[in-house]
């Protein structure tokens, strides 16, 4: 199949202005040849690829501007700092938050939400109290909550879901009390797709007197995030499922919690002065940045977010709203296609199984042509007991996807439904 | 690369993996081990009844995983019955070998185990292949961990 | 001054059979103009800068490699996880561990050592159990222990050195007894350049019955690491500092005491089973990894441990050897140079004041003149306390130093005299 | 480069360094503040008498810096005096435009304190220069938290 073939009238019909070739052409790794076939990377939702932009900014940082940030009066230090702490102010603006003091660097949403879990539950719980924790999470987004509720003698509770992969909301408002302190929430589900109501489930958690935490690691990729629209307290995402390099990402968190949260890893940065005797911490978000940081892959994910501002995120989203309209059209003319999430709002995952093969066979066949998803219990094996599935498929778009690679994996389907018959 | 997968997927294959062979629970079990793959989520559970003299009299499994695992499983209950321990346990790495590709100096015959060795040319697949083999091995000598592939 | 002019016969006559224009080449940043000048970066034990076989792993990596690790049957999550993994090989075989399973991946040498403290430290310790950590440890050395103290109702106390900064031995002998449950060592202190007896130290730990935890941060650019001859227990890097990318580093932990502790953070990776009524973890290494781990900065790391067997460590440790001997023969000749840190045993640092200038302006007039040096407490507070000081300047040394870079420095001190006359 | 580090280091500027006016303890002080650099380690620690009307009767420090910050804050309590609150903190407001380089459009006679303008070329010490005045601000305004120039 040929580069050119790619742009299909679909892309073109489609009314959306972006020159998708033009785009894929930042992304080297997209023409890479995989068992005899050109890439299809539809494995987005599990870490996405790398434009040039990010790549060659790496390359810039450790050419031109590289020392340890914050301690050295000399030029590159300064060069390194100003690279840092401006990157810091990207994300602050990337999820439109009121001061750059609120954004954490962490490695990802995973250790992100360790963070909150640990410094503010350790501060907030007292045994008895609760932690509402929805059905459709993340391992990431269950795990850290299970550990601190250990330690603290407080209690985990799930938010159902319906079959449809939708939150219960009577359910969540029923669960709120005046023991909730927390409410842990995805903003769209890795496994599902379904994209949460998140502004009202602050709401009501906020006149529950609970703070919420939101998972925005499948949301960052996709959705224009505004942490002050959605009053959420905190929230978590990876720059590796936006464009960004692995190893970073941020957590957001209001100013007033963060300041008012102990320290969570100890070490240089993150001091106002050390003793034997004792130490004191310093501000935010220093406090919560303990040992040199990520700087060149934090540098990276402020190229990430530029690269999303310029094709600009509403049009990535139109885009890939296509694809999975697009997707879902072409499996309604299947019956042994199962799909799972069926939620109203949907974003960038189709998640499904084909009877009589299982999905982890299938995913070795789509392979074989190419074709890269995922399959398995994508870390959300709560949602898998649901099902009472052991494992889905799960096709995730980018911006870089086409019609032409959605084609091309339900003629890998296909070839999977012949070898099996 | 179809034929690859033709060669992976063979009817046998699929047809262990549709009908597997001592599936079940085994009454007289005097030895189990459970297997799971935390990656994709197969897990299966494997019953054996030992005699006296380390002979594998009986053996039964359950469990739920892709066609590989289920296939490997049937196939292997199939061939344990009769042996050794000590002769299931090298019937395991010859065939460990085998489905890794490291077998360039053995050629041990793995009689109808042959019919999985195209495992070797799918690298992450060859996990599946050999769970059932780590859960047996682990039940036959009573381990009492949980096995798994990670 | 041109690069070739840097090639002084002090280079040639050492006997050292390096060619350092040559590995000097492989840094691009190297030639960097600072203020009008070629930078003379001597700031290296805060961060060395990168070879090109580093930076260009990092981008094969984009372009041909990355998918998420270790959950993807397709073959870039198969070539992703074979780079990953056999960038713990290398690690594996940088510290000469036995097995692959006592590498952990983690940010750096502060996560590494937040990592023991908090998991083994909340395992093992009990009110009044003791941790010795020596008095010229790094911040990211003392806090996370404080840190768990705290928590656990244990006790730091602090092993002393005498005024050349060696730790005083007998005391330590002293300090040690039956409460004791960790001793934290520097292999290599940052401020003062002291080469710790580790292997001793961790002799007299095991007959007290405490686990020894080296920080290695400063050691791993410079001294070859063998965790079975020194028979420490855990020891923590950064790749940062040894000519890796930022955010990697690794934990070395003794495999039957990873095996034991309970999880650090929680999330994908690090799971065997989730569900809301309870979570199994998964086998070292991966229980400690939460998360999608920083994959391409592992790569890069596997990368510098190959530059630095491609050169020798030994060679690497003679030339920085000689660039120290040649420093201190320098400073000998002025009356107004103060040296901190004159143990026997010493590596890569050369700390010092310089009467009537205060280190942040000697920093700053060095600057000037493209000479990149630290000045400050260089996260070691307790240390400048036991000096009475409250910064020092500093220069450290990586591989691509020369004898002239250090005529530079001397230079450069010697406008900074006059100016401040 | 010479004299950028000539213009920064004037002689004014080390002979405050080297003979800090007001050095010391304050007897009367009725307000006081903390300053600490964390990244470099300078701290210092000023006393202030505020009468009724809210005028600077006297200002002292005691502290350990650089040439810059100990220059700044014995130039600082120089010019404090006598001034009023409100006075000193729009002083401060000129002084940091200047050093910061954001005075372009701001031609505020700030007096001695035009000795330190140099620091603009040198932007990592700008927090050097400033520090003494925000700990000054904070003890003229009661406020609780240590200074930090983080
Ligand atoms: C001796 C020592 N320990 C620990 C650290 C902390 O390392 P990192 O900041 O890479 O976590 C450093 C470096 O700053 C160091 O020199
Ligand atoms: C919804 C969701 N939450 C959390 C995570 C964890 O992110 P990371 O692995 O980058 O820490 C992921 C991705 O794996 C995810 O999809």
């Amino acid at each position: 199949m040929s580069e050119a073939a790619l742009k299909t009238p679909t892309e073109i019909q489609s009314g959306n202005l972006l020159d998708i070739q033009e785009i894929r052409a930042q992304f080297p790794i997209l023409g890479e040849i995989v068992h005899g076939n050109t890439l299809a990377y539809l494995d987005n939702g599990a870490s996405s690829q790398k434009p040039i932009a990010v790549t060659e900014t790496l390359e810039r940082y450790y050419a031109t501007q590289h020392a340890n940030v914050h301690r050295g009066v000399h030029e590159l230090s300064d060069r390194a700092t100003e690279a840092y702490e401006s990157a810091r102010k990207t994300a602050c603006k990337f999820v439109n938050a009121n001061r750059t003091e609120e954004i954490i660097f962490v490695r990802g949403t995973t250790e992100g939400l360790n963070l909150v879990a640990e410094s503010y539950g350790r501060w907030k719980l007292q045994p008895g109290d609760e932690i509402l924790v929805s059905e459709m999470e993340h391992h990431s987004n269950i795990v850290p909550w299970q550990l601190i509720a250990e330690r603290t003698g407080s209690i985990v509770r799930m938010i159902p879901m319906n079959d449809n992969g939708e939150i219960i909301q009577e359910d969540y408002l029923n669960l709120l009390n005046d023991k909730t302190q927390i409410v842990a929430i995805t903003y769209v589900a890795n496994s599902l797709g379904t994209v949460n109501p998140i502004k009202e489930m602050v709401r009501m958690a906020h006149d529950a007197g609970a703070v919420v935490v939101v998972d925005a690691a499948q949301a960052a990729p996709h959705i224009s995030i505004d942490v002050i629209d959605l009053d959420c307290d905190f929230l978590a995402l990876s720059g590796h499922k936006m464009y960004a390099p692995t190893g970073i990402g941020i957590l957001y968190g209001k100013g007033e919690l963060l300041e008012a949260m102990p320290p969570y890893q100890g070490g240089g940065e993150m001091i106002r002065r050390v003793s034997f005797e004792g130490s004191t911490y310093a501000d935010i978000p220093h406090r919560f940045e303990a040992g040199t940081p990520n700087i060149a892959d934090a540098v990276g994910f402020g190229a990430a977010c530029q690269f999303m501002w310029d094709i600009g995120i509403d049009e990535i989203a139109t885009h890939e709203k296509e694809l999975l309209d697009y997707v879902h059209e072409c499996a309604e003319r299947y019956e042994d296609i199962r799909i799972y999430g069926n939620a109203k709002h949907k974003a960038g995952v189709f998640a499904f199984t084909l009877d009589k093969v299982h999905a982890h066979d299938l995913g070795t066949v789509l392979d074989r042509q190419g074709v890269a998803i995922r399959v398995g219990h994508h870390c959300a094996m709560p949602v898998m007991k649901h099902f009472n599935v052991a494992a889905t498929a799960r096709a995730s778009f980018a911006v870089y996807n086409t019609h032409d690679e959605i084609d091309r994996m339900f003629e890998a389907i296909n070839f999977a439904r012949e070898l099996f018959g | 690369m179809m034929d690859d997968l033709k060669a992976l997927y063979q009817e046998v294959i699929i047809d262990h993996s549709r009908n597997p062979r001592n599936f079940g629970a085994l009454e007289s079990a005097n030895c189990s081990a459970e297997g799971v793959n935390p990656l994709c989520g197969d897990e299966l559970t494997l019953q054996c009844w030992l005699d006296g003299n380390d002979v594998i009299q009986d053996v039964k499994f359950v469990g739920q995983g892709c066609a590989i695992s289920i296939a490997s499983a049937s196939i292997m209950t199939e061939m344990l019955k009769g042996l050794t321990k000590s002769e299931a346990e090298s019937l395991f790495e010859d065939f460990r070998a085998r489905v890794t590709g490291l077998d360039e100096f053995r050629s041990a015959d793995i009689g109808k185990l042959e019919v999985l060795s195209g495992v070797r040319e799918f690298p992450t697949r060859v996990k599946c292949a050999t769970l059932p083999w780590h859960t047996a091995i682990a039940a036959i000598n009573r381990s009492e961990e949980q096995v798994t592939t990670e």
